[in-house]
């Protein structure tokens, strides 16, 4: 196994990432703005910061790249989304308005499958499913209301471009018919139903514990759905058939902190992480999933080691005042060429926000930290 | 410097630099000197003659101490002394209590130990006004102890008799503060009241009275005995006791000097002169104690702060430099 | 360290551990706002609410954990033996919240029945590293009690040394 | 006229969650199944059957009951924990033959049990027994403890 690939992009929190489809381009959010970095194929390289998209006044929640590449949607806290085009004539990027029609933080934003369309989930218990209309050249949206009544936290399509999974902070998890009618082709029949007007509920689910869902996702095939919550646990679900109970329902507890986004890499083989700071990789199926191992070795979080003596090193004179200034501010000194200041055993040393796939056989983590990682799995 | 001086120090060097010039020719002199306990002194030239000083003291308790025969007192330890004239009735400066006069032409000619221990015994001048009482209480106690030195002391009548002895009552600080004393024929008992102006100045003023009690058991065997009790003035003086009296932040400190501390000559002087100033003493280490206090807190807190600072982390840019982190973690942006 | 302290401050540091596992989260209820929602009132909203902890050592040391999405309460009761330790510790807690603007997560005024309490918001975990913050907790908890019986032995030393120096004069 | 000022105005703004919405729904346990149940488990302990009387209260909580069917529960928790205590010093071998949702479970009331006055007074001891799960079980129970919305 090769070593991860680590990306410092500054010290602020990034509390989402995305990569275009050909991974030639990454967005980060950063505070109010949006950060767009050229990539290289070798990815030892590190990214280089191209543009930044400013346009939003509050915190940017969640950005997602298209299908295509070509549009960058953005969603914050200021209640708005915006959909960022590439103009060749100003050699920048262009913003587009999307009328959301919400009162309170949009939370999160996913491009359909297809990319005709995309969802944005709010603070308003609201899921906006949003379809560009090309006469008044703006996107519009059409709500998923009902029954919510907490934060969205999450969103996931299911490949058929039509069901949309939503996690939120009552504990549900539930999947929803987001066709729009003269946009959609009607959709084959799944395991999740067959007639499929639009706000149609075809599953609800709670975790065990009713805790938090921080994040959801359909599997690839789309015949079953994940999501982990903040009682550090991943439930998966196996559906029968309209009208009928789930063929299984899975929860698989850990002995770690909350879980905060998941990703499947196969249609048994899932990859979380969170709160501890370290990826954890689940494998199993409908009949039973468990962990099979974490990515990073990790030492224990809750005992109390001893940081590891500093030996005796030439020190340079920049570094012999940075010791006096910290001495001074923290009453000890930590050299950080050491690595003795590393809180933590993991490369990530705050939460994990997001871990997308990059490959087959590589996935992408952002953290508060300001990291972004490409890890083998 | 556990004890505070009996004297006061500003009116030495005031006088000292008078009776001792370093150089020639006079310049009037105008000083009012405040002590802690609402005590003045005023020491002026007369506007008529640079060689005469003008010297008076205003006390609280002044009215107090007048019925216990303190001009008499002052009258005989300062009438000795030649080139010092004790003012009377109007003569004395208005609104103070007491004046002498001192005179420096007289004083000149004499020997400069002489003129030290005027000196000397001018900066004393509270000291000896608040000795007074002192004084005729153990007079008291004298003309007691040889009135009942053959009788039967245990005896009924004798204990009312005692128990009826007049209480003298020093206001030194109002009536929330007083020295309350009442010989015996085997004991002077002296009372203090005090006022603790916090909950932190009763605990810590407790935690040291304590070992005041204590500490005859333990090590200073020879000591009075020292009783202290909380808000209830003591059975003794309680019908000479005045101002609020139910008062959760009042306190009584009793000390019973027994005949081997009222020794008459040097022992007694020493005596009055140490127990006069106990309030003082006792209040200014609860204060010594609560500033030591301060500054343990401060230097703990500031050791806080840098635990708390660890959790800041050193971000390091490309080169392996500190970045200097401007921004404090309540988002604020120091401005440079 | 004493027999019980031990566990008692390794059961704080698991309990801090898992609770201080904060996001960014914007108002449901307000506009536009985000603000500490362990802090304001949330009849409406108790889904944003996790389960208190207790930790108690014995009756007078004990640590109240209250966690929600987006920030977490700690209030510590710290021991108090006599008058002399309560003194101390009042002191001592006024001190520190008067100077709670360079103690970021101090909160000004404590709990209802703890002495004093610290508020962590999801914007002091993304600037500083969460477990430094538990270990500072867990320092402060320590140095606390340390100070404290110090105090009260440097004042009865103090307090015995004045009264036999006031005392033996007078012989 | 009514003060204005202090009407809670989002009590009309609909479709929020209610306490109870939260909590999944769960069949309820009766006074009278908890009190056997401590009957039962109160037997197993003068038995000398310390695991099985731990397993035995830890296995099914009563989450939907009254308040005073859950106090009696977790005072019969506590006691057990006492006993076992008292009687058995290897706390970790016990835990270790709880399952993973029973190791959850112990936690929860050794929590509930620190809260109370007669759980601070014997802190030391349930702290030992915290010590001693946490070693084993990891921060999971911990966290599943906060954020369970089925409390005991």
């Amino acid at each position: 196994m090769s070593n991860p690939h680590i990306y410092q992009l500054g010290h602020e929190p990034i509390k989402d990432h995305v990569f275009s489809p050909d991974r030639a381009l990454m967005a980060i959010t950063k505070a109010n703005t949006v950060e767009i970095y050229q990539t290289s194929s070798n990815l030892a390289q590190k990214p280089k910061l191209f543009t930044t998209l400013k346009g939003h006044d509050k915190t940017v929640t969640s950005v997602d790249i298209s299908p295509d590449g070509a549009k960058i949607l953005t969603c914050s806290q200021d209640r708005n989304a915006l959909v960022w085009e590439y103009d060749h004539a100003s050699s920048e990027y262009k913003p587009t308005l999307v009328l959301l029609r919400i009162n309170r933080a949009a939370t999160v934003c996913k491009w359909s499958p297809d990319g005709t369309k995309f969802a944005v989930g709010s603070s308003d218990r609201i899921i906006a499913v949003c379809y560009y209309e090309a006469e008044n050249d703006w996107w519009v949206s059409k709500h998923l209301k009902k029954p919510l009544k907490s934060t969205i936290t999450s969103l996931s399509w299911h490949p058929n471009n039509v069901l949309l999974a939503a996690g939120s902070t009552d504990g549900h998890a539930r999947v929803f018919s987001a066709y729009i009618k003269g946009l959609d082709a009607k959709p084959e029949p799944t395991v999740w139903g067959s007639k499929l007007p639009f706000q149609t509920l075809c599953g609800d689910f709670i975790n065990e514990t009713g805790a938090w869902i921080h994040d959801v996702a359909f599997s690839p095939d789309g015949n079953s759905l994940g999501f982990v919550s903040h009682d550090a646990s991943l439930g998966i679900v196996y559906p029968e058939g309209e009208g009928l109970p789930p063929k299984a329902i899975l929860n698989v507890r850990t002995s770690y902190l909350s879980l905060k986004s998941l990703v499947f890499l196969t249609n048994s083989k899932i990859v979380v992480g969170g709160h501890n700071c370290n990826l954890i990789v689940f494998e199993g199926d409908e009949h039973n999933w468990q962990e099979s191992y974490k990515i990073e070795s990790q030492k224990d979080l809750i005992k109390d080691v001893p940081e590891n003596q500093d030996d005796d090193e030439e020190i340079s004179s920049h570094q012999a005042l940075n010791m006096f200034k910290q001495m001074d501010l923290k009453g000890r000194v930590n050299k950080p060429s050491t690595g003795a200041n590393k809180a933590l055993s993991t490369i990530h040393q705050n939460t994990i926000s997001s871990i997308k796939l990059f490959s087959n056989s590589q996935v992408s983590t952002s953290g508060i930290d300001g990291k972004v990682v490409i890890f083998n799995v | 410097m556990l004890h505070i001086e009996q004297n006061n120090l500003l009116i030495k060097q005031t006088l000292t630099d008078r009776v001792l010039p370093a150089e020639e020719g006079l310049k009037s002199l105008d000083r009012i000197i405040t002590d802690f306990d609402f005590t003045t002194y005023h020491i002026s030239t007369l506007p008529d003659n640079k060689q005469l000083i003008l010297i008076s003291i205003y006390l609280k308790c002044w009215d107090d101490l007048v019925k216990y025969g303190v001009v008499e007192y002052l009258n005989s330890k300062y009438g000795l002394f030649e080139g010092l004239t004790i003012l009377l009735g109007d003569q004395i400066e208005p609104s103070y209590n007491y004046s002498l006069v001192l005179d420096l032409g007289q004083v000149e000619s004499q020997a400069e130990e002489l003129k030290l221990d005027l000196v000397e015994q001018l900066s004393f001048l509270k000291r000896n006004a608040m000795a007074s009482a002192f004084e005729q209480a153990f007079a008291r106690y004298d003309e007691l102890a040889a009135h009942y030195a053959t009788s039967n002391t245990y005896s009924e009548e004798i204990q009312a008799e005692l128990q009826n002895e007049e209480v003298l009552v020093i206001k030194y600080r109002g009536s929330d503060e007083s020295i309350y004393i009442k010989p015996s024929f085997d004991r002077v008992t002296v009372v203090f009241s005090t006022v603790f102006q916090d909950e932190t100045d009763k605990i810590f003023g407790k935690v040291f009275l304590q070992e005041f009690v204590d500490a005859r058991k333990r090590s200073v065997q020879t000591a009075p005995q020292v009783l202290y009790s909380h808000k209830e003035a003591p059975l003794d003086i309680q019908s000479a006791v005045q101002g609020s009296r139910d008062d959760e932040k009042k306190g009584y400190i009793t000390f019973v000097l027994f005949p081997r501390h009222l020794v008459k000559g040097d022992r007694r002087e020493n005596c009055i002169s140490h127990i006069q100033f106990f309030r003082n003493y006792f209040h200014y280490h609860i204060k010594c104690s609560k500033a030591y206090m301060h500054s343990r807190m401060r230097f703990r807190v500031k050791e806080f702060l840098k635990i708390l600072n660890r959790a800041k982390p050193e971000n390091v840019d490309e080169e392996g430099k500190v970045i200097e982190n401007r921004k404090t973690a309540s988002g604020r942006r120091f401005v440079a | 360290m004493s027999q019980s302290l031990k566990p008692y401050l390794a059961a704080v540091r698991s309990s801090l551990t898992a609770a201080i596992c904060l996001e960014d989260f914007s108002s449901q209820l307000v506009e536009r706002h985000n603000r500490p929602e362990i802090e304001v009132d949330n009849t409406h909203n108790p889904e944003l609410i996790l389960n208190p902890m207790i930790i108690a050592r014995n009756e007078n040391e004990k640590i109240l954990i209250e966690p929600s999405v987006n920030s977490v309460r700690v209030s510590i009761k710290i021991k108090q033996a006599d008058e002399i330790e309560q003194i101390l510790v009042h002191k001592f807690t006024r001190f520190l919240t008067s100077r709670a603007e360079n103690f970021f997560i101090l909160r000004r005024v404590p709990i209802k029945g703890y002495d004093i309490s610290f508020l962590i918001t999801n914007f002091h975990t993304e600037q500083m590293l969460k477990d430094k913050l538990v270990d500072f907790i867990i320092e402060f908890m320590e140095d606390v009690d340390k100070e404290i019986s110090e105090m009260k032995l440097f004042l009865n030393a103090r307090a015995r040394v004045i009264a036999e120096a006031y005392l033996t004069p007078f012989d | 006229m009514e003060d204005w000022r202090r009407i809670d105005i989002d009590q009309f703004d609909g479709d929020h969650l209610t306490p109870q919405e939260l909590i999944p729904e769960l069949p309820e346990t009766s006074h009278d199944e908890i009190v056997a149940l401590s009957k039962q488990i109160r037997s197993a302990l003068t038995s000398g059957q310390f695991s099985e009387a731990l397993a035995l209260a830890l296995d099914s909580p009563p989450y939907n009951a009254s308040d005073a069917t859950k106090s009696l529960h977790s005072d019969t928790v506590f006691e057990t924990l006492c006993s076992i205590k008292n009687n058995r010093s290897d706390l970790s071998g016990i835990i270790k033959q709880l399952s993973p949702s029973q190791q959850d479970n112990l936690v929860k009331y050794l929590y509930r049990n620190m809260a109370t006055p007669a759980g601070a007074k014997q802190g030391g001891l349930l702290l030992n027994w915290f010590e001693k799960t946490v070693e084993i079980t990891g921060l999971g129970p911990v966290v599943r403890y906060m954020s369970d919305r089925r409390t005991v």
